[in-house]
Parts: C-alpha cells; structure tokens; sequence
C-alpha cells in the first residue's frame, strides 16, 4: 500500500508543478464550449436548448483527451514497470491513479461549469443538475477511460486509438447526463437519471480496475 | 409467384434500386469475407513450400 | 518489517530454460541456481538475450518455457513474496524529470519506508550532493543514472537484479558501484546483472556467457 | 453429458484435432449454408407476399435481421472465446476470437448498410437517430475497437490478451448502451419512427426469414472454421503434422 | 533536400505501418458528430440545422488531436535533431511534415464527410459547400497546427497546451468555413467565404513554416 | 559532390569558450582546436558538461560567450556549410522503432544520398546480417544502437562528433568502432567524443578533461 499511497502523492507534486496538467482539459473544456456558439448559431433561446448538451459533450472530450497521459509517462520512463516489479496491487494503484486523474480533471471541470451554463443561456432551474451530473459522471469517465488509457498505454499513437476505444463506453453516461440536465431545464424530475449514474459509478469502481490492471500487465511484459 | 415478369421483379414494385442495392452490398461483403480466407491460405501454403524448400536445401549443407 | 526466519536468504533455480524470439532461440536448456553470496554476470554479445533473460527472472516476462522457482515455489505463484525480496533495475529508470532526486528517491524507495535522513544520506553517497532539489531534467545522464542507483545505498533486500547499471556512470561511479556489490554479497545478498563491462576483483562472481552469434 | 463436454473441450484446444475435423465438416457447411440461402432467397424474393405498407422494398427484410441478430451475437462469441483465452491461455480460443471481429463487423455493417437503405424508402431518410440503429452503430465501433487494438499490440499474446479485454468491457457494456439508447429514444423522440413492432407476421414472409438466419449462421460458423484453419497453418507452420501435410 | 523527400516517405511509410495515425483521427471525426445528436437532440429537422457547424467542430477537433504526435515522436527519439544537424532547410522541412499530416488526416476527413452529412441531415444543397470548404480549410488548420506543435513538442504534457495555443487561431477558420456551409443549406452564395479560405490557405502556406521552424530550433536548443 | 579545394580539411576552433548552467560554472577560458587527422576524447566526471560542450561544438547549442569558428568563420554564420561537413551522433540515436534498420539508415543516410549496397554492407559491417528487415522495435539495446553506428560506415563527412557512442556495445562492438575512428582519423578526418571508456592505442588521441566536482 505504501507504494500507492507515495504514488497519489508524487502525482499531486506533478501535477502542481505541470500545471497545464489540470488547466488544460479545463480551458479545452471551455473552448469547446465556446465553439459551438460560433460554429452554430448565437441566438440565446436556441442556446439555452442545447446548452446542457453541449457541456456534456465538451466535458467528455476534455476528460477524453487528458486521460492519454494518464499511464504513458509512467511507461515510459519505467516508473510503471517498477510499480509492477514491487509485488503491490495493480488494483489498489489504477484506483488510486483514477483518483488522482478524476481530481486534477473531473473536480475542476465540475467546478467551472456553472460559467458555461452562463455563457451558454442554460436555464437557471438546470444549474443543480448540470454540477450534481458531472459530479457524478465524470468519475465514470475517468474510471473506463483508464481501461482504455491502460491498454494503450504502449502503443505509439495510442491517443486517439483510445478514443475510439472509450467512446462508445461512454455514450450511457452522455446520455443519462444530458437527459437529467435537459429534464432539470424543462422543469422535470431528474433524479432517476441521477441514480442510474451513481449506480453505473458503483459498477465502474467495482470493475474496471481489474480491466485496467490486467491491460497494464500485459502492456509491460514485453 | 409474386413477379410476372423479369422486369417486375427487377423493379421491385418501384423499390428495385434499394432492394438491389442492398442485395448487392450484402453480396459484396460476403464475396470478400469468403474469399479472404481462400486467398489467405493459399499465401500461406505458397510461403510454406518455399520455407520447406529452403529448409531441404540448407540441410545437406549444414 | 521483521523478515521472517531465512526470509533474507536467496534461492532463485532456473531449470531447463528456453526462449525464442521471432523464431530466433535465444537460449535453450538454460540451468543455473543464484544464492546468498553470489554475483551472477550475464555476458554475451549484443542480442544474445540478456535482458530477456533478466527479465524472466525478475518475474517480468513469461514468454518462456521451463521452470523458474524462488525457494523451491514456481515465480509465478510466490511473485507477491518474490517482488518484495527482490530489487529490479532496469534499462529505464523510473526516474521523473520534473521531480527532484530527493521526491524521485522517495517514491523509489516508497516501499522500504526510509526516513528522510537515509534518503539525504543515499544522495550524498552516489555522488549527487547539492543536486537533491534541482529537478531532473536539469542533470546530465549520469547523474540522472545515479539517482536511480541511490536506491542501492538504503534497500535491505536481499537480491539485485540490475539491466546495465554502469550506463553513463564515470570511473569513479563505476568503482564505487562495484564496491556497493561487492558489500551487497558479502553481507549475504546475491547481485544479478548484465553488463559488457569487466568486473574485476569481486568475490564471488560467476559468469553466465549466453552464446548467440550477432 | 459433462464429461463429453470435458472431453469436447479439450480435443478443440488441439489445433491438428481442429484442423483435422473441420477438413470434414466444411463442404457440409457451405452445402447447407448454399442451399438454404437459395431456398430462402428464392422464396423471399420469388413467393412471400408484398407488405401491404411498404411494398416490395420489405424483401430486405432477409437479409437485414439475420446479420442484425447475427452481428449482436458473434460480439458475444468473442467476448466468450477471449475470456477463454484470458482463464485457461487456450490458444484455439485466442484464434477464434481473433477471427470472429472482423466477420462481426461484416455483419454488424450489412444491418446497417441495408437498415440505411431500406430506411429511404419507408421513412424518407437514409439515417435517424433511432435507438436500434444507434445501438447498432456503437457496437460496430466496439468492433473496429477491438480489431483496433489488435493490430496495434506488438506482441501477438498482448494482442489477444487486449482484444480480450476490450471485448468483455464491451459486454458489460452493450446492455447499458441498449438500455441507455432505448430509455432515450423513447423519452426525446415520439415512436412515428421506430421499427415496427413484432409484427404478428405472415407464415410465407416469415419462413424464409427464418431459413435465411439459419443459413446466416451457418455461413458464419463457414467464414470462422475458414479463417481459423488459416491462423492455424501460420501458426504451426513449424510443427511436424503441418510439415507432413504438406508433402503429401 | 534529399533530407526533405526521404523524410516525407518515411513519414509515409510509417503511416502505413501504423494504420492508426490515419484511421483515428477518421474514426474521432465520425465520433464526435455521432454524440452531438445523442447529447443535444436527435429530431432530423433540428439536426439538419446545425449539421454544418458540428461537422466543422468535429473536424476542427480531429485534426487538433492528430497533431499532437506531429513532431513529438521526432522530438523524443532524436530524429528532429538529425534534421537540424544536417543543416537542411528547415522550412521545407515543417512544409513536408504539414503535407504528409493533411495527406494522413485532412484529406481521409473531407472524403467521408459526406457520410456524416447523411448522418445528420445536412441539406443537399450544402453537399458540395461543406466537401470544398474541408478541402480548403483542413490545409490551413495542418499548418497553423504544424506551429503550435513545434512550440509545444518537447513539453510532456504539450497535448493539451497545444489545444490550447491554437485553438484561438482556428475560430477565423471554423466561422468562416462554417458560415459557407450554412449558407449553401439555405441556398445562398457562399464564394466569398470560400474565396477568404483560400486566402487564408495562401497566407499559412507563405507564413506559418518560418514560425514553426522557428519553434523547432527553440525546443531543440537544450 | 565534388567538394572545394580544402572542403575536407577539418580546422574548428574553440577560444574562451564559458558556459554556465543553473548558475554553476560548467567551463571556463576553454581554447583548443581540432583539426584533420585529431581524435579528441571529452572526459571528466558526470554532470561535467561534456554533453553541453559537444552539442555546442556542433552548433546546437548557442548557450555560451566565447567564439568558435570553423575554417576561421564563426560557427553561427557558416552553419549550413559546417553542417554538411560534421556528422553529428547525440545521445539520442534518432532510430525508429517501427522502421528496419534498412529503412532507418535510408532514412539516416538521406542527405549523402547512399546506394542499396552501400547500405546493406554498412549494416552488415556494423554486425546486423540477418536484422536487415526485422522492425527496430524487435532488436535490442545494443542492435539499435548498431543501427545508427552503421551511419559511421557510409559517410564521407570529414568531421565526426559522437556522445557516448560506445554505450550499450558488446566488447567486440567497442573494437570495431575504436577501429573505424582510427580510420577515420588516418584519412585526414577528425572526431570529437564523450566517453568514460579509456581509448587505447589510437594514434592522434588527445584527450580535454573538464574538470567539475561532481
Ligand atoms: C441503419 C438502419 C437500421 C439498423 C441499424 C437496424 C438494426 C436492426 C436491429 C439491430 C434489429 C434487431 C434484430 C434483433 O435483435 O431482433 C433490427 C430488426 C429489424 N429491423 Fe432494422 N435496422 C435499421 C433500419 C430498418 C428499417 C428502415 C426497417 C424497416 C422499416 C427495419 C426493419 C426491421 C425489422 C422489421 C426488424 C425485425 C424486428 C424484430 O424482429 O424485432 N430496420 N434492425
Ligand atoms: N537542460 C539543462 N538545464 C540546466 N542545467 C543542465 C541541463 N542539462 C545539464 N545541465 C547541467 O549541466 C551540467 C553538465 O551536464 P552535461 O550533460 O553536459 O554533463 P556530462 O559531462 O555530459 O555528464 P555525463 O557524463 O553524466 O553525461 C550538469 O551538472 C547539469 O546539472
Ligand atoms: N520486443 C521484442 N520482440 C521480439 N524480439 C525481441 C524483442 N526484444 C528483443 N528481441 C530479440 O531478442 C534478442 C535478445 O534481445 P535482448 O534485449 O535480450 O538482448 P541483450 O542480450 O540484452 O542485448 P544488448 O547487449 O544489446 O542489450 C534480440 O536478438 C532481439 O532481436
Ligand atoms: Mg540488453
Ligand atoms: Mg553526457
């Protein structure tokens, strides 16, 4: 254990002294956001429709592209490699890896989404269900994403490999969440959405570290 | 018997060029599946022999 | 952190060993044993499947045929046990460029719970006294290379696996590396490691030439 | 019963034994999968009525929910074979699931290929975003994550090990998705679009529907034995009975 | 110059070798504009509307992704260093590496992106609008991003910082390109807008090699 | 390719050379100068700043105050011409993996626009028979390292500037490459190199200690 717990801690010093590590999904996140408008239209009733999805949809890209990190570095320079060579428990080190990735990308992106929901006209009845959707989906994302970001941790342009690995997984969340923001907008209960996510969050720690360590084992044993 | 004629059953009641495009599409990928693997063996049996063959020639010598 | 009765002693057997690699045998009816008090060079020319076979004994790769134990269990059933008697060092080394040789030593050595004086202590040893709080990427390749070797100054553990550790040391760091071995084996540990470099001197060195013509 | 399963088992792990059999069995197979594919064709296309909505443009119908049914269950074939392969390192296991991805996605992309065409005519678009035909398209993305995530595994056991993976994260998966896609679907978007229901068929269309899956299956069964025969050659090129085949 | 040529076929070969480099940034595309109804509104006619515009983003955001591993893999095994050292023109150098990165994810994008119209309902009038404002847009984005991954291509976590450098260089891009679009579904003219890519295209094309080539030497000089 | 009258000669020179890094002195008032028929061995401890003194005598590195010129023109303004003059062989050896080392030396090899022969004898020679074809990523430390010495077989460049060329090489290895310096030095061309090896019997060796406690 010692080991994990020195390695949630070495990967907050990291983190602090890259700070692009968390600023960056997150100012992806609102560029994303800021796109759309652009791209699209800028009227506010039309915005306000989408608003919520459109969150949704940046926050599952930033988390998306901040997870390629997540075991690259670690492979490469063999820090990984000696995890594994200390004998400890690949699960309890991908939980702890996911932790720390969820609180230097999802946390963050929680906290700044009420300035898109600004930004993007999102009605103000659907504020408390956009923060508590992320709140709880986005440990979901940084839980399977490290499956993907697990198996590809070796491969060369593993980046966008794992996005089309990860996508498709991710599409119940998007969909529950999007939902629950959307109902929460038009004045409908959303809790039922709600609480698929956190069963589907009870199902992904309870799983996925065990995926995404035997994916690490067989990416090391070369 | 549904058609009368060849022509009515090509036109397919005016929706010929869907079903038969999907028809066709089907047929396409199915050839490529069942010939992939006929193709693929036959490679493999190719460099098979020559490996035989080199194997033969380098054993007398070695 | 009490070892249980002969748990600091070494017994790694290797029976009947074979591997290949894309259809090239690197080495076949391989058998050897390392205890306490050994030092086991692997040699050979470039290719002959030294790292490979480091790897396989330090538990990390199971592309082989043949019998690998650590006191008479199979690796693969005792690895938890193996791991934590063993260091592994390899041609990486774990070493972060962003951290400094202090936080990079500390989370090394994490699993031996050293204290803050040992780390300071270590660094001073291998040669990086008043490089502890520069970061990384800040130091040449030797020394980058003795942060990683630090680790030999605190661990208690008794068998070193080690891939090239001389890589990029000076003469100096070589002489004081064959030393730390040689101290290494005398207390009853046993040292594993591949090298192209002529170790003279150290008792208790035995050499396992793998053939394999480049 | 269980010991001739025990037994079953243990004989497909050998590879020659495989190789062997199936020598037997693949004129069977493409004989059945041949005739009934006529039969089936020849009485949807020749003698099933015309749906009395959509007209003749339903005789896709033959081809499309066979591979439909068919592309959902070779997922779960791969995924059985590859968590085979990851309990019991049976190689034979490794092969098929192997194998099985690229046919899948064949079959997942005749549904929706014929889905997308039979849509223009029944509901004047190509694409809607459907619950089934999003399901569907997702899992035709696990596919080509899987055969992905092969090819780009250097060494061939973390190929397999990879895929493998992939795929039962996947079956996890695919019931959420489903259920996901489908809750959504019917909340955004009234049904004036979705599949029919169940229709309660007629026996003449709904025979050659069921001679052409069974033809589907075995033709898929075919395509497995074919393409693992040729993993097998590869792979034992250099065992003795492989040798031996061929100088005979 | 032989430098130049050997390093386009290499880059080339590579790309063959390592299908992933071209089919992802391909399946990324698909991906993204697959979430877009899933997250916001699948309804056809709401779809039809903002088909433009999210295919830009997706392809905008595609194209960001690739990026990343232009020079990076260069950069960390030496190869770029070679370059420099040899003394070759590095402005040719940054022209060929863009080529081969337009050839390998531009091109693939405006070839199926008439796929993705289908999929979302894109009017049939702005078929043609959409291919030709990617095929002349997705050039400018390879080389204004052929810049920002010099800048950032011996940074570790350059990813994402990279995103965030030329993002805010892309918007004239996106709006322009998208307004063609969307004008072309409404049957209006829309060769102005295509008239400014292209001048756009010009401009990267005279500009962008010196800035990157510059970044280059800058990251090399350790 | 004809080169100019004198074209192969090699004359750099170094005068006052000082470099500093994260405030330590690294060199100070350094002058010397390497001309044809000069094998020139940087030694000196770790963290010395051999690396940084090369890369700087190769024009990569402008981190300096002092001049060097080459044929009496400062490196800066002549750069493209030295360039062509001077093969430079860093710590990174530029090799990648998923090409083979044909392809790789094709690659590497680019700009002396080589024949096939040219390049399969060089592999040859630099020990890889029989990897001409296999993907980098399959060789081992010491084989890709071989890769990017086999440049050392084909070039015509007269100046040769190498970090650390011998790491990773087997003994045999090291003789081989100890024995194309030589060559090289014997028809008139110079080399520059770090290495803690000690190079014996080679005729024209001098050697520049930087000094620096570690
Ligand atoms: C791209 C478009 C389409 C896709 C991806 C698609 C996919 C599917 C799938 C997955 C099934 C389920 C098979 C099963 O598990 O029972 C199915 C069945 C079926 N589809 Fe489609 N479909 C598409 C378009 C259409 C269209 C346009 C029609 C006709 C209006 C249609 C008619 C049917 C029918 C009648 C069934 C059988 C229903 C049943 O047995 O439950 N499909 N399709
Ligand atoms: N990027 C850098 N930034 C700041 N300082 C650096 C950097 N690289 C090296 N240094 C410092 O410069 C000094 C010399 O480094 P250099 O790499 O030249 O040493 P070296 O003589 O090649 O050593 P070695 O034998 O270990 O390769 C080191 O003490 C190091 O602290
Ligand atoms: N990932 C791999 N895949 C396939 N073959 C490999 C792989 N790694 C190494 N090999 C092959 O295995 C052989 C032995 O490699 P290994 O790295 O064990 O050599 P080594 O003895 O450590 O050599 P060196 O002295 O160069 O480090 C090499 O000939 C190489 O071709
Ligand atoms: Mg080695
Ligand atoms: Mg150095």
């Amino acid at each position: 254990m010692s080991l994990v717990i020195a390695t949630v801690k070495r990967d907050f010093i990291l983190a602090a002294r890259n700070p692009g590590e968390w600023a960056n999904p997150l100012m992806f996140f609102l560029m994303v956001a800021a796109l759309f408008p652009l791209a699209v239209d800028p009227d506010p009733t039309f915005l306000s429709k989408i608003a919520g999805g459109v969150i949704w949809v940046a926050a599952l890209l930033a988390t998306l592209l901040s997870l390629d990190s997540l075991y690259r570095a670690d492979v490469e320079d063999g820090s990984l490699e000696q995890c594994l060579a200390s004998g400890e428990s690949m699960y309890a080190m991908v939980l702890g890896k996911a932790l720390v990735h969820w609180c230097i990308s999802g946390l963050p992106l929680t906290l700044v989404s009420p300035l898109l929901g600004l930004m993007l006209h999102l009605p103000d009845e659907a504020y408390i269900a956009m923060v508590l959707s992320l709140a709880v989906g986005t440990p979901i994302l940084s839980l399977l994403g490290s499956v993907g970001a697990a198996l590809t941790a070796s491969l060369s342009s593993g980046g966008l490999l794992l996005t089309l690995l990860i996508l498709p997984l991710y599409i119940p969340v998007l969909i529950f969440a999007a939902s629950a923001v959307y109902h929460a907008g038009i004045g409908m209960a959303y809790n039922g959405q709600i609480a698929m996510l956190g069963a589907m969050l009870a199902l992904a720690i309870a799983l996925t570290p065990f995926a995404a360590a035997a994916a690490l084992k067989l990416n090391l044993s070369r | 018997m549904e058609f009368n004629s060849l022509a009515e059953f090509i036109a397919m009641g005016r929706h010929g060029l869907y079903v038969w495009l999907s028809y066709g599409l089907t047929a396409l990928i199915v050839t490529y599946n069942v010939m992939q693997p006929a193709l693929h063996r036959r490679r493999l049996l190719k460099e098979q022999a020559q490996r035989l063959r080199r194997e033969k020639r380098n054993a007398p010598s070695a | 952190m009490t070892p249980a009765k002969g748990a600091n002693q070494v017994n790694l057997q290797a029976r009947a060993l074979y591997c290949e690699r894309d259809d090239r045998q690197l080495f076949a009816d391989l058998s050897f044993s390392v205890c306490s008090g050994d030092l086991l060079q692997l040699a050979g020319p470039n290719g002959a499947g030294k790292t490979t076979l480091l790897r396989l004994l330090a538990g990390l790769n199971h592309d082989y045929t043949g019998d690998v134990t650590w006191h008479d269990q199979p690796l693969q059933h005792v690895y938890s046990e193996y791991a934590h008697q063993r260091l592994y060092l390899g041609h990486l080394s774990a070493v972060k460029k962003s951290l400094t040789p202090l936080e990079n030593l500390r989370w090394l050595m994490a699993s031996e719970v050293p204290n803050e004086d040992q780390l300071w202590g270590a660094l001073e040893e291998a040669g990086l006294a008043g490089f502890e709080e520069t970061p990384c990427q800040h130091l040449s390749a030797g020394q980058q290379r003795r942060v990683a070797l630090a680790r030999l100054c605190i661990t208690q553990l008794p068998l070193w696996i080690l891939d090239e550790p001389f890589t990029a040391l000076d003469k100096e760091g070589v002489a004081w590396l064959e030393q730390k071995m040689q101290k290494q084996v005398n207390r009853g540990g046993a040292v594993i490691i591949t090298s192209h470099h002529a170790l003279e001197g150290i008792h208790g060195l035995r050499q396992l030439t793998l053939g394999g013509a480049v | 019963m269980w010991q001739w399963l025990k037994q079953l088992y243990h004989r497909m792990g050998s590879p020659k034994w495989f190789y062997e059999i199936t020598e037997r069995w693949i004129p069977w197979l493409a004989i059945v999968a041949g005739v009934t594919a006529v039969v089936g064709l020849v009485l949807g296309l020749l003698y099933a009525p015309a749906d009395y909505q959509q007209g003749d443009s339903f005789r896709i119908i033959y081809i499309h929910v066979p591979a439909a049914i068919l592309a959902q269950s070779a997922y779960m074939m791969m995924a059985v074979a590859g968590a085979v392969y990851l309990i019991w390192r049976m190689k034979m296991a490794a092969w098929v699931a192997k194998v099985i991805a690229p046919i899948g996605a064949s079959f997942c992309l005749i549904a929706l290929l014929t889905g997308a065409i039979w849509g223009k005519p029944t509901w004047g678009t190509w694409w809607v975003w459907d619950a089934r035909l999003t399901s569907m398209l997702m899992l035709l993305f696990l596919y080509f994550g899987v055969m992905a995530i092969q090819q780009a595994m250097e060494s061939e056991d973390g190929s397999y090990k990879a895929a493998a993976i992939l795929a039962l994260v996947g079956v996890v998966n695919i019931p959420i998705i489903k259920y996901s896609v489908e809750w959504w679907n019917t909340l955004h978007q009234p049904a004036t679009l979705t599949l029919t229901e169940k229709p309660s068929m007629h026996p003449d269309m709904l025979w050659p529907l069921l001679i052409m899956l069974v033809s589907t299956y075995v033709l898929f069964a075919l395509l497995v034995i074919l393409r693992t025969r040729n993993e097998i050659l590869w792979h034992e090129r250099k065992r003795s009975w492989v040798k031996k085949m061929m100088e005979s």
